[in-house]
């Protein structure tokens, strides 16, 4: 309805093989862009960063992440919470220095990463640990391979539990991100300003999606939907099965680390393996993706926001409003998200992402049904 | 060179000499030089191809037409050479074109669809030397014919597919013969400027064979003052602009194509935009969006058929939505167009209108940025053509004829309606001959038939005033013309009284139910017709009211569509016993054809007008039936096969008879 | 005979009797997977579920009490009454079926012929809804199960999960084991075996294995699908039931105990998950490897705890070198 | 039969160069069956090679020895005069080998133009960072690949279909896309498997006219498996014929057509 179309026609494949072909679609996108970089900022308070905008920016790289690997290469993984967490714990060996130990001494300590840098580096170890825990799909397939990828999830959890190495000998064995700070801006600690926070989650994100949607539309992203839609055919017209699935791992890695980073020194501050990185966090990222829309950047973004959404709502609805017990209104949660997920695998595999879909072509034909 | 070459030929030419412009372009060559130099940069062509838009600017479309025409002189062109042009409408023919015309030759673009026999008789009659054609299919159409060609020498292709393994002695390719050119520019520059320079107003800009409703087509010669003049004065007359779009889609054998997408885009410098393929059409029209746009009523009148069998199944809110906001349109939206005072209220109406349905039913059709629209070729329909103005598209009709390089009347902005085909354009005369045939001189009149004096004579006479063949009337206190049919065609009924059968057509060919219809009654006490239903309509109909039908010929015999046409017919009778001056054309009797009349056949001409005469003929049985009281016939009729191959159709039809109604004064809705 | 010899055959003995238990979850999954090639993530919380249930209805709880009181702000909980272990175990298989109709219904006839990782998926939704459900009803926090036969003779003294005495000793080396872990791993392997019965023998365990074999040529010859994958889940239903009370038995009703579910995708990944024996014998591979392994590397090199991926890592190098699993054939592919 | 080595021209004006592949007593078994026994043969330069068979003579599992997919127990595959070390499928692939398959395996998830681009894969080798940035040389690559897609989407006339997600499609035009992705990779020797199984009479005649255009206009090697005959006779320059797993005939189709083993194996009954 609001399409005008006529007269927007692309004369180079530059232009034909942008983002958003659409006039209408780009000049959208570039008003968000602007609300999400210039005016958010400004109206921003602790309350929305903390309980609405940083999660749905950390959770939606994840989901962007993950939906590279399943929705794209369709490698289903249910070791997100894993990787995220070797995101968080090496993001954390880097701001506070790496320290490599021989034979009971110390060798040498790195010096401390900046919180930047310290990010990239938790993305950059998961993207490794990420291909090491991909080499078995080249012969594993479908969920033997869903299933292998709790693998890494347990173990994972369990060596961040153990190895005290990785959490600096805290007697609590927890991490806790010490503050450090951007230009002089504090980004991570306890007296960091929201505006501040929510600009350096942002610039990943924007950074991530745009990164992930480069790759998508190009070679590489041909190459995991080739391999998602008929494997044998893909290699048989020239694939090679492992480049494609590992790489596929790896960025789908690198993206959960930076969140699982990001989620750690940013968000929480301080964390405790088990309780932040479960295998509930495995599900929760996947099942973003899957409200949200497999193979679908959009779809990662909606689903995040969806399930970023939803536990407020409940609370603000069932706690604040009708006054229930808390314990109650969790429940609920669980009956009600479990049973959007089945409901979505029944009505709309494709989740979010098409019923946009739908909705958009509906307004290009408008006044027409079809 | 051969005496009767148009360059010293045609009256026309003379008495309207000193209207040619001191020092300013007299050529089509020297427009593309001047658009050259003056919007260098702006585009000149766009085809879609391989996906994109490919876009040339006008000066490269230059150097692209200038290696072709150094290519063509290469090959041995000479002045007064014809060159036919034969394909889909593609820049690289109408360069073509604009090649051979600075090469001195005379570009004869030919119809793509018409058959090897019909390509023979014209490259004959013009003796052409040199083909440059599109595709594999055209080029074995010529082959086919070229032992009966004795003057033709060479075939230029664009598209190789398939044409490898032929033997290139006669035969090669486009951008090869732009290659040759390149490579001996300067062996042949100076020839090729010295040609150019020679080209003046008077020189032949343009040869187009008319379709001729009767008879073999005749090549109308056109100068360059024709083109020129008549591109300028129309140009003006809409103003249209540089940075306008249109898309050439019309046979590229058809006057108005070649002013439109030659003539006044050389003048203004407009794009010329050419869609992927015929399938693709409609997707192309929406991607570019013209802003100056023509199309024959029957376009039009398809697309507003199949914009209502869309609607059928929309949503009951977005129908009533559409119902409504149209209803409104209706009432306010030509107004609006017309730049009449409307109220408040309904101007803020129209505005949602726009925002819900107007604008984007315009987007989905492609008319979003039409500025100037026009139809013409026969009469249309009243509610199509205010359908399409109450959407707020300036949608026009003009009146003319490839004698008169298209232009004689047109609607200026604010004086539109349907039942007349406008004014005299600027710099044309009208005069109405006693028979009510309606005549014309202007700067646009062409110089002669191509070796045929004689209907030269016939139609121009002394003066320059050309025959257009119509019956019409200047409404005197508008002086807007109102074409009633074919003089000849206009005949009289046994009681005297005007027969008109073309106007009653029309008014039978409104219906969206109705595709063809051919009325009969010359010389006769009553009027009869044949009808052809409109097999996407009706056979939409006959789906929503689950009606099984195999064939058009089922469906057309089909009671409830009988049913159907005869009251249309009826409706006709009434409006038609409104008008004294015509009323005896009442249809009597009438039958639904058993099969679609076809320019295969020669039934119609390519054109689309129907040919009576060979109708008349080939029906003479259903005829007979029909002046006859029995109320069925049967007939077994001829028909050719898309693939060429022959056949016949047997069919009983039914004869119906229609209500007439007595003569009564004119009414308002008339 | 070395201390350390006895320790590790103690070990190995407890291992086997996890084995078991292990083999019998797993053996839930292969019943659903062969019959409807679901894989069926819910099966950790249908044990849940059903032990919840059990307990809820011993205790005469009143269903979702916290939910009509938080509404209502009403005070109920408790219908006052206490009923017999037999009657509520009846009871709760019936609620099962239930259950098993259910998901079938309103579920999984919507997603026929879906890709299996789909239904995967929606088994893992089921799961999250299931469990929310079983909260709501009995309300979250941990109960003691105690299933008791008559009065006095309660199978074995619920939560008394500690060894007070010699179970039995061999050339004098006293062996330490769980009388519950005894029982539990005699009542598994009955009903394993039983089941292995069921699917061999009865006419519905041969339709089973029809559909499993082939969906159209079961149609054929006039098997009802609907009722086949009802029975199936309400077989799984059933096993989940077993496990949830063996589990609650011994370590009381609460959440961790979904999660053997997760203890049995490794035995069914080493096993395949189309493989009835495959299934015991992976049970059984992996409760002994990862107790052993515990005991012998875990707990003294690798700060101990390692129960929880031992399993998983088994299973992935295993599988890495054995796509098809332990007894499942290879697959020619074509194009 | 001519010398490997030299290349002679056709009736029809097309020249056939030398051997371009060659399977030397090629052996394939499955478990204890045999579906290839002892077959050799060779394929020349631009000629439209035809292997031809009753169902379940082995043609499909030829063709997959050929792109790869199938390892033969015993034998030979010679490509451009140099024997083939044992490879994967995708190696084959980029050694310049494409091919259709007999029940069609499109990308379902993907557009006609993304299925195209595809077949362009072998012809990409921007690396993942330069893709992520995608200005520069990524976008470069891929519109020069996207041109190439382009002129085949055109010369198979399924411009109108271009952003169509191929899931929508019907049978024969899907056909075609799969002929245009494999075109797409501008192989030497192109592999059609039953290009038109399962096609009505205008299909088939589409099909062929497709597949002597490709041959003509990029001249590009074909072998192509069918086991309706009259097709095949009019399209291939040389047949093979194969029955259970055996090589019956070898020649130009009228060779082929008069040789008494393939007449009795097609008129004997037929067995799948």
């Amino acid at each position: 309805m609001f399409y005008r179309e006529a007269g927007d026609f692309s004369t180079t494949y530059a232009e034909d093989q942008q983002t958003f072909p659409i006039k209408f679609d780009r000049y959208r996108y570039y008003v968000v862009l602007f609300i999400a970089i210039v005016v958010v900022p400004f109206v921003i308070n602790d309350y929305w960063a903390n309980s609405l905008l940083l999660p749905f920016l950390i959770y939606a790289i994840a989901a962007i992440g993950l939906n590279i690997l399943v929705g794209y290469c369709g490698q289903v993984s249910l070791g997100t919470g894993g990787f995220m967490a070797v995101g968080a714990y090496a993001c954390y060996k880097f701001m506070t220095g790496v320290d490599i130990w021989w034979g009971g001494e110390l060798l040498f300590r790195l010096p401390e990463f900046n919180i930047f840098f310290s990010v990239i580096m938790g993305g950059v170890m998961t993207a490794l640990v990420g291909v090491l825990f991909g080499l078995p799909s080249l012969r594993i397939k479908g969920f033997y391979l869903a299933v292998a990828t709790l693998a890494a999830q347990f173990f994972l959890v369990w060596l961040f539990n153990r190895v005290s190495w990785f959490y600096n000998y805290s007697a609590s064995g927890q991490i806790n991100a010490p503050e450090r700070d951007l230009f002089g801006v504090l980004i991570t600690g306890p007296s960091t300003e929201p505006w501040a926070t929510y600009l350096f989650c942002l610039f990943f994100t924007i950074v991530c999606a745009v990164v992930a949607r480069n790759l998508t539309r190009g070679a590489s992203g041909r190459k995991w939907m080739a391999i998602r839609d008929m494997d044998i055919a893909a290699e048989i017209i020239g694939v090679n099965p492992l480049r494609a699935k590992l790489t596929a791992f790896a960025v789908s890695s690198f993206f959960v680390g930076i969140s699982g980073a990001l989620f750690f020194a940013v968000y929480l501050g301080a964390v405790e393996v088990g309780e932040a990185f479960g295998i509930t966090k495995s599900f929760l990222v996947l099942f973003m993706i899957i409200i949200g829309g497999l193979g679908s950047i959009f779809g990662s973004f909606a689903g995040a926001a969806f399930l970023v959404l939803l536990p407020v709502v409940l609370k603000v609805v069932g706690v604040d409003w009708l006054g229930w017990p808390t314990d109650i209104v969790a429940h609920l949660q669980l009956v009600i998200v479990g049973g959007l997920i089945v409901m979505f695998l029944i009505l709309e595999p494709h989740g979010l992402a098409q019923l946009w879909r739908v909705a958009k072509e509906k307004l290009r034909l408008w006044p027409f049904p079809h | 060179m051969r005496p009767d070459l148009p360059k010293k030929a045609g009256t026309g030419g003379k008495t309207l000499a000193q209207s040619s412009p001191a020092g300013g372009p007299q050529s089509v060559p020297a427009l593309l030089h001047r658009n050259a130099q003056k919007f260098a940069n702006a585009p000149a062509y766009r085809e879609k191809e391989y996906g994109i838009w490919q876009s040339w600017t006008w000066s490269q479309t230059r150097d692209e037409v200038e290696a072709l025409a150094l290519g063509l002189l290469e090959m041995g062109v000479n002045e007064g050479d014809f060159i036919a042009i034969i394909g889909r409408n593609r820049p690289y023919l109408y360069w073509a074109m604009v090649s051979a015309q600075m090469v001195g030759a005379v570009p004869v673009p030919l119809y793509q669809d018409a058959n090897a026999e019909e390509m023979a008789y014209v490259m004959n009659h013009c003796g052409a030397r040199f083909a440059v054609v599109g595709d594999q299919e055209q080029v074995d159409k010529i082959i086919e014919v070229q032992a009966g060609l004795p003057d033709f020498e060479q075939m230029i292709y664009l598209d190789p597919r398939g044409l490898r393994k032929y033997d290139h002695s006669a035969l090669t390719q486009y951008e090869n013969v732009q290659e040759l050119g390149r490579q001996h520019r300067e062996k042949h520059e100076a020839a090729l400027k010295a040609r150019q320079d020679k080209l003046d107003y008077d020189s032949t800009g343009v040869m187009l064979y008319t379709s001729g409703t009767t008879g073999k087509p005749k090549g109308v010669v056109l100068s360059n003052r024709n083109v020129i003049e008549t591109a300028k004065s129309s140009s003006e007359f809409d103003g249209l602009r540089q940075t306008d779009d249109i898309l050439a889609y019309l046979p590229m054998a058809w006057v108005g194509d070649f002013i439109f997408s030659v003539g006044q885009a050389m003048w203004t410098g407009f794009c010329t935009n050419c869609p992927e393929s015929a399938d693709t059409m409609h997707v192309d029209l929406r991607e570019i969006g013209p802003t100056y746009y023509f199309a024959p009523p029957r376009v039009f009148e398809t697309q507003l058929t199949n914009v209502m069998i869309r609607m059928e199944d929309a949503s009951r809110f977005k129908k009533w939505l559409f119902d409504h906001f149209m209803a409104h349109a209706r009432k306010v939206g030509p107004a609006l167009l017309d730049g009449k005072t409307v109220s408040f209220g309904d101007r803020l109406k129209y505005k949602l209108g726009e925002l819900f349905v107007y604008g984007p039913l315009k987007n989905t059709l492609g008319f979003s940025r039409v500025r100037v629209g026009y139809t013409a070729g026969e009469a249309i329909g009243p509610e199509i053509f205010d359908f399409y103005r109450s959407l707020g598209i300036n949608l026009k009709q003009l009146y003319g004829q490839t004698e008169a390089t298209v232009f004689i009347t047109a609607q200026p902005d604010g004086e539109v309606r349907s039942d007349t085909v406008g004014v005299t354009c600027p710099g044309v005369e009208l005069k109405i001959a006693d028979n009510g045939e309606v005549f014309y001189r202007s700067p646009g009149v062409f110089v002669e038939y191509y070796k045929n004096p004689e209907s030269t004579a016939d139609t121009k006479d002394a003066e320059g005033w050309v025959a257009t063949g119509d019956a019409g009337f200047i409404e005197e206190d508008t002086g807007h013309l109102r074409i009633i049919d074919r003089a000849k065609d206009v005949g009289q009924m046994a009681d005297g009284s005007l027969f008109a059968p073309k106007y009653v057509e029309n008014k039978l060919k409104f219906f969206p139910n109705i595709l063809e219809a051919v009325v009969f009654g010359n010389k006769r006490e009553e009027c009869t017709a044949f009808i052809n239903i409109d097999l996407t309509a009706v056979g939409n109909w006959a789906e929503r009211n689950n009606i099984g039908y195999a064939s058009y010929q089922e469906l057309a015999r089909h009671p409830q569509v009988m049913d159907t046409i005869q009251s249309h017919v009826e409706e006709v009778n009434a409006s038609v016993a409104g008008d004294e001056m015509l009323s005896g054309c009442q249809i009597h009797r009438f039958v639904v054809l058993h099969k679609e009349l076809d320019a295969d056949d020669g039934e119609l001409t390519r054109t689309r007008k129907v040919r009576r005469r060979i109708i008349e003929e080939k029906y003479d049985d259903i005829i007979a039936a029909l002046y006859g009281d029995d109320k069925t016939v049967s007939t077994e009729t001829e028909v050719t096969y898309e693939d060429g191959r022959k056949g016949s159709i047997k069919a009983t039809l039914e004869v119906r008879d229609a209500k007439v109604f007595p003569v009564t004064k004119r009414m308002a809705a008339e | 005979m070395p201390e350390q010899l006895a320790f590790t055959i103690e070990v190995f003995l407890n291992g086997l009797m996890a084995g078991v238990l292990y083999a019998l979850v797993a053996l839930g999954f292969v019943l659903i997977y062969k019959a409807s090639g679901i894989f069926n993530y819910a099966q950790g919380v249908m044990a849940l579920f059903a032990a919840m249930t059990l307990v809820g209805i011993q205790n005469g709880q009143v269903p979702f009490s916290h939910l009509i009181n938080a509404i209502f702000g009403t005070e109920i909980h408790h219908f006052g009454w206490h009923v017999h272990s037999v009657l509520a175990i009846a009871f709760t298989v019936v609620v099962m079926i239930i259950l098993a109709w259910a998901v079938q219904r309103f579920v999984f006839r919507h997603l026929v012929g879906q890709e299996p990782i789909i239904l995967f998926m929606a088994t893992i939704g089921l799961a999250y809804f299931l469990e929310g459900v079983a909260d709501l009803m009995w309300g979250s926090e941990i109960k003691a199960l105690d299933v008791c036969m008559s009065e006095g003779n309660c199978l074995p003294q619920g939560m008394n999960g500690w060894i007070d005495q010699t179970t039995f000793d061999v050339f004098g080396y006293g062996f330490f084991i769980d009388n519950l872990d005894i029982v539990a791993s005699i009542v598994a392997a009955l009903l394993v075996a039983g089941l292995v019965m069921f699917a061999q023998y009865t006419k519905q365990g041969r339709a089973m294995r029809a559909v499993a074999d082939d969906h159209q040529a079961a149609l054929s010859v006039g098997v009802s699908l609907n009722f086949i994958w009802i029975l199936v889940w309400s077989l799984a239903g059933f096993v989940a039931l077993v496990a949830g009370i063996m589990w609650g038995a011994k370590s009381g009703v609460q959440f961790s105990l979904s999660l053997i579910a997760l203890k049995a995708l490794p035995v069914l990944m080493l096993g395949g998950f189309t493989s009835i024996p495959g299934a015991i014998v992976g049970g059984l591979i992996i409760g002994v490897g990862e107790k052993l392994f515990e005991f012998l590397i875990g707990a003294p090199f690798l700060g101990g705890a390692t129960e929880n991926w031992f399993a998983y890592m088994l299973a992935l190098l295993f599988l890495v070198f054995r796509p098809q699993g332990l007894f499942g054939e290879k697959i020619i592919e074509r194009v | 039969m001519k010398d490997q080595a030299d290349s002679y021209v056709t009736d029809d004006g097309r020249t056939i160069g030398p051997v371009v592949m060659e399977m030397k007593n090629i052996t394939l078994r499955f478990g204890g069956v045999e579906a290839i026994k002892d077959i050799s043969f060779d394929i020349r330069e631009g000629e439209i090679r035809a292997i031809i068979g009753p169902n379940g003579a082995g043609k499909s599992s030829m063709l997959n020895v050929i792109s790869g997919f199938y390892v033969p127990q015993e034998g030979e595959v010679w490509y451009k005069g140099a024997k083939r070390p044992p490879m994967k499928p995708f190696q084959v692939a980029q050694q310049g080998i494409a091919r259709t398959f007999q029940n069609i395996a499109l990308f379902e998830g993907m557009s006609v133009l993304d299925n195209v681009m595809t077949g362009r894969l072998t012809h990409m080798e921007s690396g993942l960072l330069g893709q992520s940035i995608w200005k520069g040389k990524a976008e470069a690559e891929e519109i020069a690949n996207r041109e190439v897609a382009e002129k085949i989407i055109d010369f198979l006339e399924i411009q109108a279909i271009r952003k169509t997600p191929v899931a929508r499609l019907p049978y024969g035009l899907k056909k075609r896309v799969e002929l245009a992705r494999a075109l797409a990779a501008e192989p030497t020797i192109l592999l059609l498997d039953e290009p038109m199984a399962g096609m009505n009479v205008e299909e088939k005649e589409d099909m062929s006219r497709f597949v002597l255009d490709v041959n003509d206009e990029f001249g590009t090697t074909i072998a192509l498996i069918e086991h309706d005959m009259g097709v095949v006779m009019d399209l291939s320059d040389r047949v093979v014929v194969m029955d259970y797993g055996r090589k019956i005939g070898d020649g130009t189709p009228d060779e082929v057509r008069n040789n008494q083993e393939v007449i009795d194996a097609y008129l004997g009954v037929a067995h799948d």
